[in-house]
């Protein structure tokens, strides 16, 4: 029995056609769905696919970035404006994983996999879900939380441009340029009058999913980005953080790292 | 990047050569750019068929029973293969050179021994027609308790992983379960050095991680031969398994290699062409049998790990005056070329030094994983990692610069190695002055100065060899000498004991029905069997 | 099921008839049979089969053989002009940069969408062009040499 | 955060060829009637450049331009028998092989050479460019094609060659190992220099220098191919691979290409190599064999390296950066100078 493969032009229809079919599994740059496929994995039956514009829809205001879920890394490599997610999106694959891998795909890449999702939660990103019956919103955070519980079809992202310079990101890789992530650490550290206001933090592969770094969150507030001032939040780096064991590294390692390089990323020597 | 040291060495060397020594172009190199080098899967054959595995989920566990009904009618599927549609259903690789018992099944009957054993073979239109049929087989398993560490797997009470070697060693001359090593007398030495240093070592298990999986293509050729297209770095090898596991004249086979994509050991192992074969002969049609990435990372035979004790006794002077080796090899569940790496192994000890006193025990140990195999360096790369590490761990208990140390203790021509043959055309020295120059790693002279053609001979032994067994090289036979050896290679001279041919142990398998013992007349097998007691008929 | 496929291979129309789910590798090598692209792992993870889309260096075994209709695909096998070889194909040559040879088709192409784009490389951006692109023989260097050696100017003879 | 230089070297040889011998390989060396050779084997090029060296060897025993030779590998209705392609064999075997195959198609080749020129073979000799010419008066010679020519449709001689290389089995005493393991042994010196992280166990290889001696480089290219790819893999058995990263508990093994580490494009170091050529007695012109050694000097040089840079001993494969880090932590984290060795 072969696999089914069904076009939609327009992505609601896709979202329909996925709600209604158990064994379909929407394609996006085809590195998860492909592999699986390939492997004739049979809980896979039918390929759903979309030629919808929206997809690759990318806008950048001075005030507000819009990803359509189809928007490749590669889309976003070669975007100026998103200049400060380029490290982001050079750390997926190597050149040909990246001209194929999407954000939309990216959400649901399971860990150490997921490194755009982990910048994302830092950017306090929300998610457009396309539904058979329109569309709606929510917060990334929601989405993660329940995204290994059934299909949810992502139209696209959006999320408030960072102040200049306050996004940082590092990837802890054994091999180099291209491996998956030991673990990634995503920051957005807005600053008023030199003191941390508001910061988010995510961490990639230190759990099931992208998870918020929120004891270190909250132990950054009003602080300065110096040695003392982030002494308090690397001390409760690696709190609600449950890394696994894999074969790239042990939870061990994860964790004992983990506030090392947080470290580093705040001051800005990662 | 690459420079040559040619006044090293010039007075042995003929440079009037014209076209040795030039960097001229691969042979191969434009076929590999252009995209157009023949491998094994590049060539196209119609109605091709596809051979799948079915593989054990358990390291060790007995097969209640098997229900491929399903299967067998889902679309596309030609042909089921179970373990009794094997002819020969039991080999070794080596038993084409007549050394070890017949003890892997090609698909296991009763009882798998590690995970990823092949159980069944679905051929079929395409790749995925086989997988979706092999997803309805149904496989009843009791599970039977497994070991995967090589010490415990000695252990009294362990669980016996290979019917063949029930004690979870490999039999060494009928007699012994190790391969032993014994020059002069290592523990009245340990009790004069100065200093013993012990410790231990563990390699870990490698995947040959070629970009080119194992694979064949099996083709139904006119008068009842058949065409192997095959990644073998062995053609004979392969050719002689293939025949003997079914049952087939060698020379009803074709076997046709080409460009490998790489092998490093890994693609000896003839894994993939006996069931082609087979299933081309059932199906009357060309079917290929090509491992997946996860099959080869997890299935395919691995570089095995070895476990590895070392204990030395030095002087302060920097002399190494004993050396005692333990080591384990972890062959996983069957014997594949992990017996042949212990004998190499052992003839490596005590590494490029010459030490009068050296003891080795070296041990091929049966556990319930994936059966390991050659890899590049067999049976000296873990070895070297240790020694070199055990070396550089004495050297700064001595105090002495480690590579001195090295320099020091290097064998020379005319030494006495442990395996009682004498050192000939060593140059360890020399190519530790040179890289030291290189990496300005600071030398006293009189280490600049020292040279592998001077100053060795069975004395630095301290005749060792006479303390123990009767020397194969009478000291007198071969004094130093900085020229050149006349004689070829080493050989056992006839000093040498006479030894009383040990016993063969039985038999482990019926002789194939009617396969003629495939490569008895093809490798110089019979030499072997007076080694290693395991003649067949 | 088999749909009908068509795109441009290495300038020329091709078309075939692709089992419906297949993967553009297979594709290419068992319906049209461009032997130049080889399969390492059908995983998305070697980079072996790497082709390039209109213009973008991708991964054949991942992509889903129908998503390429109308589009432009170029392989190792298009590289050569007739008796012509690419520069880069003279590089790998000169720099002895192949040595099982298998990897070497993936590797040529994901060096030209590199050189496609920007004829002048840094040696940092030659090492992520290959970084998705396995190579178990020659420990990249004589790679990554051969690829600036074109970006250099061409492929002159070493010294 | 602390980096920490270190240096670790190693000293190895290796025997070339099966051990203990009895690892026959076979070669036929023949001419096409215009003086073009081929050399049939069975022997495998698996990329380590069997078809290039063996294709040298032939063309400098017969004295003809390498262009005149094509080596045709890896069949087993026209190439004869050859164990194989490991145990770094190759070179030394089939080199053997050829060079005995090729001296008797050589002779033959001479003798209707001298029947032409109306002289002895004995005054005969080959210019390496296609021709052979009378020693010491060059204006008598004759090209290898007319030659070729001459014999298949004047002399009705063949021009060609068969050959074998055997180490002859050895023996081994089970009681003292004692045995004649291998002919000829290649050696090898490598000095590695890493930067070790105390803060992350992470470890950096920032240099390599090496000395190998392997008998006679029959082409140094193809020599310094296997030598720095050698290397490489040598720095990944060292510091990344296992199909079993918790051995000897065989779980979360790696799959694919992401989850089985290997040192990527952006992990490679600089590495001067010296050649030295001491020539093996029984080698094709002295050669041995570099392919399997090279990786060898590398896993203890830089577990040498990482003890010179922090202190700490790591006794189990590979080194991977947590190993490193545990073990900094159990001697009280931080990284004590290295207590022996010279710092860089």
């Amino acid at each position: 029995m072969s696999i089914t493969v069904k076009t939609f032009a327009r992505l609601a229809d896709a979202a329909g056609a996925l709600s209604s079919d158990r064994g379909a599994r929407f394609l996006g740059g085809g590195t998860l769905i492909m592999r699986a496929v390939n492997e004739a994995d049979p809980t896979i039956e039918t390929i759903v696919r979309s030629t919808d514009p929206s997809l690759q829809h990318l806008s950048v205001s001075s005030g507000r970035i819009e990803l359509g879920a189809g928007v490749t890394m590669g889309a976003i490599l070669a975007e100026r404006e998103l200049g400060f997610l380029h490290p982001v999106a050079r750390a997926v694959g190597g050149p040909a994983v990246r001209e194929a891998a999407t954000v939309g795909g990216n959400l649901f890449a399971p860990s150490p996999y997921g490194d755009f999702a982990t910048a994302l939660l830092a950017l306090d990103a929300t998610v457009t879900l396309a539904g058979g019956f329109g569309q709606r919103e929510l917060l990334l955070e929601e989405l993660l939380s329940r995204r290994e519980r059934g299909a949810a079809l992502v139209a696209s992202v959006a999320f408030k441009r960072p102040a200049d310079d306050s996004f940082r990101f590092t990837k802890v890789t054994r091999v180099h340029p291209k491996g998956i992530a030991v673990l990634s650490i995503a920051a957005q550290l807005p600053l008023a009058s030199g003191r941390v206001t508001g910061a988010r933090i995510a961490y990639g592969a230190m759990g099931q999913t992208p998870v918020r770094a929120k004891a270190a969150e909250r132990a950054l507030e009003g602080r300065t980005l110096d040695a003392a001032g982030i002494a308090a939040a690397t001390a409760v780096a690696a709190d609600g953080t449950s890394p696994a064991d894999d074969a790239i590294a042990s939870a061990w390692w994860r964790r004992e790292i983990l506030p090392v390089y947080l470290r580093r990323l705040l001051l800005g020597t990662a | 990047m690459l420079e040559f040291r040619k006044d090293i060495f010039a007075d042995e060397r003929d440079d009037n050569l014209i076209e040795i020594g030039q960097p001229t172009q691969r042979q191969d190199i434009l076929g590999h750019v252009t995209g157009t080098s023949p491998f094994y899967d590049d060539h196209r054959f119609a109605n091709l068929l596809h051979l799948k595995i079915l593989r054990s989920p358990h390291a060790h566990a007995r097969i209640r029973s098997i229900d491929d009904s399903a299967a067998a009618r889902a679309p596309g599927v030609k042909r089921i293969i179970r373990a009794a549609d094997v002819p020969v259903n039991l080999n070794t690789l080596l038993s084409l050179i007549q050394f070890g018992k017949d003890d892997e099944p090609s698909l296991a009957a009763d009882v798998v021994r590690y995970k990823g054993e092949p159980i069944l073979g679905i051929v079929a239109t395409s790749e995925r027609a086989a997988l979706e049929a092999m997803a309805l087989v149904r496989v009843s398993y009791d599970q039977l308790p497994a070991v995967f560490d090589v010490e415990e797997a000695l252990k009294p009470g362990a669980p016996s992983v290979n019917p063949t070697y029930p004690k979870n060693t490999f039999e060494y001359y009928g007699k012994y379960d190790h391969q032993k090593l014994r020059f002069g007398d290592v523990e009245s030495a340990f009790k004069q050095a100065d200093l013993v240093l012990e410790d231990r070592y563990q390699m870990s298990p490698i995947e040959h991680a070629p970009t080119e999986t194992n694979g064949s293509i099996a083709v139904p050729d006119t008068n009842g031969r058949f065409i192997v297209y095959t990644s073998t770095q062995a053609l004979f090898f392969s050719l002689d398994t293939a025949a003997k596991i079914n049952a087939m004249q060698s020379n009803q086979l074709h076997f046709i290699g080409g460009t490998v994509g790489g092998g490093f050991g890994g693609k000896v192992d003839t894994m993939t062409e006996p069931l082609a074969i087979l299933a081309a002969r059932l199906t009357g049609a060309p079917v290929r049998y090509r491992f997946s990435r996860h099959e080869e990372m997890q299935f395919g035979s691995p570089r095995g790990a070895e476990r590895i004790s070392i204990k030395d006794g030095v002087m302060k002077d920097g002399r190494i005056v004993a050396r005692q080796v333990r080591a384990y090899f972890d062959s996983g569940a069957y014997t594949r070329l992990s017996s042949y790496a212990v004998v190499k192994c052992v003839a490596h000890i005590p590494g490029p030094y010459t030490i009068p006193n050296v003891h080795a025990d070296v041990y091929c140990v049966f556990t319930n994983r994936t059966p390991a195999t050659a890899m590049r360096g067999f049976g000296v790369t873990a070895l070297d990692f240790a020694l070199e590490s055990h070396m550089d761990k004495d050297a700064v208990a001595l105090g002495i610069d480690p590579l001195e140390f090295r320099i020091l203790n290097a064998y020379r021509d005319g030494d006495m190695k442990a395996h009682r043959r004498e050192a000939k055309n060593c140059a360890l020295i020399e190519c530790a002055q040179v890289a030291a120059e290189k990496a300005n790693w600071p030398l006293r002279d009189e280490f600049r100065r020292l040279s592998s053609r001077q100053g060795g001979g069975p004395a630095r032994t301290g005749g060792a060899a006479d303390r123990a067994r009767a020397p194969a090289i009478a000291p007198a036979a071969a004094p130093p000498q900085p020229m050149p050896q006349r004689v070829a290679y080493e050989r056992p001279t006839p000093a040498a004991p006479a030894r009383t041919p040990p016993t063969p142990p039985p038999r482990s398998a019926p002789p194939p029905p009617t396969a003629p013992t495939p490569a008895g007349s093809t490798h110089g097998a019979p030499r072997f069997s007076s080694v290693f007691g395991t003649r067949r008929r | 099921m088999k749909t009908p496929i068509q795109f441009q291979l290495n300038g020329e129309e091709v078309a075939a008839f692709a089992e419906s789910g297949a993967n553009l590798l297979d594709v290419l090598r068992e319906s049209i049979g461009d032997l130049s692209v080889k399969g390492g792992c059908w995983q998305g993870t070697c980079g072996t089969c790497t082709v390039l889309i209109d213009g973008a260096p991708r991964l054949p075994c991942v992509t889903l053989a129908e998503t390429c209709v109308g589009k432009s695909i170029e392989t190792a096998a298009g590289l050569r002009r007739g008796p012509d070889l690419h520069p880069l194909q003279h590089a790998f040559m000169e720099r002895f940069a192949a040595q099982c040879g298998y990897c070497t088709p993936g590797i040529l192409m994901a060096a030209k969408a590199l050189l496609d784009r920007s004829p002048n490389p840094t040696r940092a951006e030659v090492v992520d062009a290959i970084c998705g692109n396995i190579c178990r023989c020659t420990g990249y260097e004589p790679i990554i040499q051969a690829i600036l050696d074109v970006a250099r100017g061409g492929d002159r003879r070493r010294a | 955060m602390a980096k920490h230089r270190g240096r670790g070297v190693a000293t190895i040889n290796y025997p070339v060829g099966m051990n203990l011998g009895g690892d026959p390989s076979q070669a036929l060396v023949h001419s096409n009637p215009t003086g073009k050779f081929t050399v049939a084997l069975s022997s495998i090029d698996l990329g380590q450049g069997m078809k290039s060296v063996t294709r040298q060897i032939c063309a400098e025993t017969l004295g003809v331009p390498v262009e005149d030779v094509y080596v045709d590998t890896a069949d087993s209705d026209t190439g004869p028998h050859c164990m194989g392609s490991f145990a770094s064999r190759g070179t030394h075997r089939v080199g053997n092989a050829v060079i005995t195959a090729a001296r008797e198609a050589r002779a033959v080749m001479l003798e209707a050479a001298a029947e032409e020129l109306e002289v002895d073979p004995g005054d005969l000799e080959t210019d390496g460019k296609g021709s052979i010419r009378v020693k010491g008066a060059p204006h008598r010679s004759i090209s290898v094609r007319d030659v070729a020519i001459a014999a298949q449709f004047k002399q009705g001689k063949t021009i060609s060659g068969r050959g074998i290389f055997l180490v002859p089995l050895s023996d081994v005493d089970p009681e003292t190992g004692e045995m004649s393991p291998a002919t000829c042994y290649a050696h090898a010196c490598l000095i590695v220099e890493v930067e070790v992280d105390d803060e992350t166990g992470e470890i950096a290889v920032l240099k390599m220098t090496s000395a190998y001696e392997i008998g006679r480089a029959i082409n140094p290219k193809l020599v310094e191919q296997q030598l720095v790819g050698g290397s490489w893999m040598g720095m990944s058995h060292a510091l990344y691979e296992t199909p079993e990263p918790y051995y000897p508990n065989t779980r979360d093994g790696p799959r694919d290409f992401n989850e089985y580490l290997m040192p990527g494009p952006g992990d490679i170091c600089q590495h001067d190599i010296i050649v030295l050529e001491r020539p093996a007695p029984d080698g094709p012109f002295g050669a041995k064999g570099p392919g399997e050694m090279c990786a060898n000097p590398v896993l203890p040089a830089v577990a040498n390296a990482i003890f010179n840079a922090v202190g700490v001993r790591i006794n189990e494969l590979p080194i991977t950066p947590e190993k490193v880090l545990k073990a900094l932590k159990a001697r009280g984290g931080g990284a004590a100078g290295a207590s022996s060795g010279r710092a860089p």
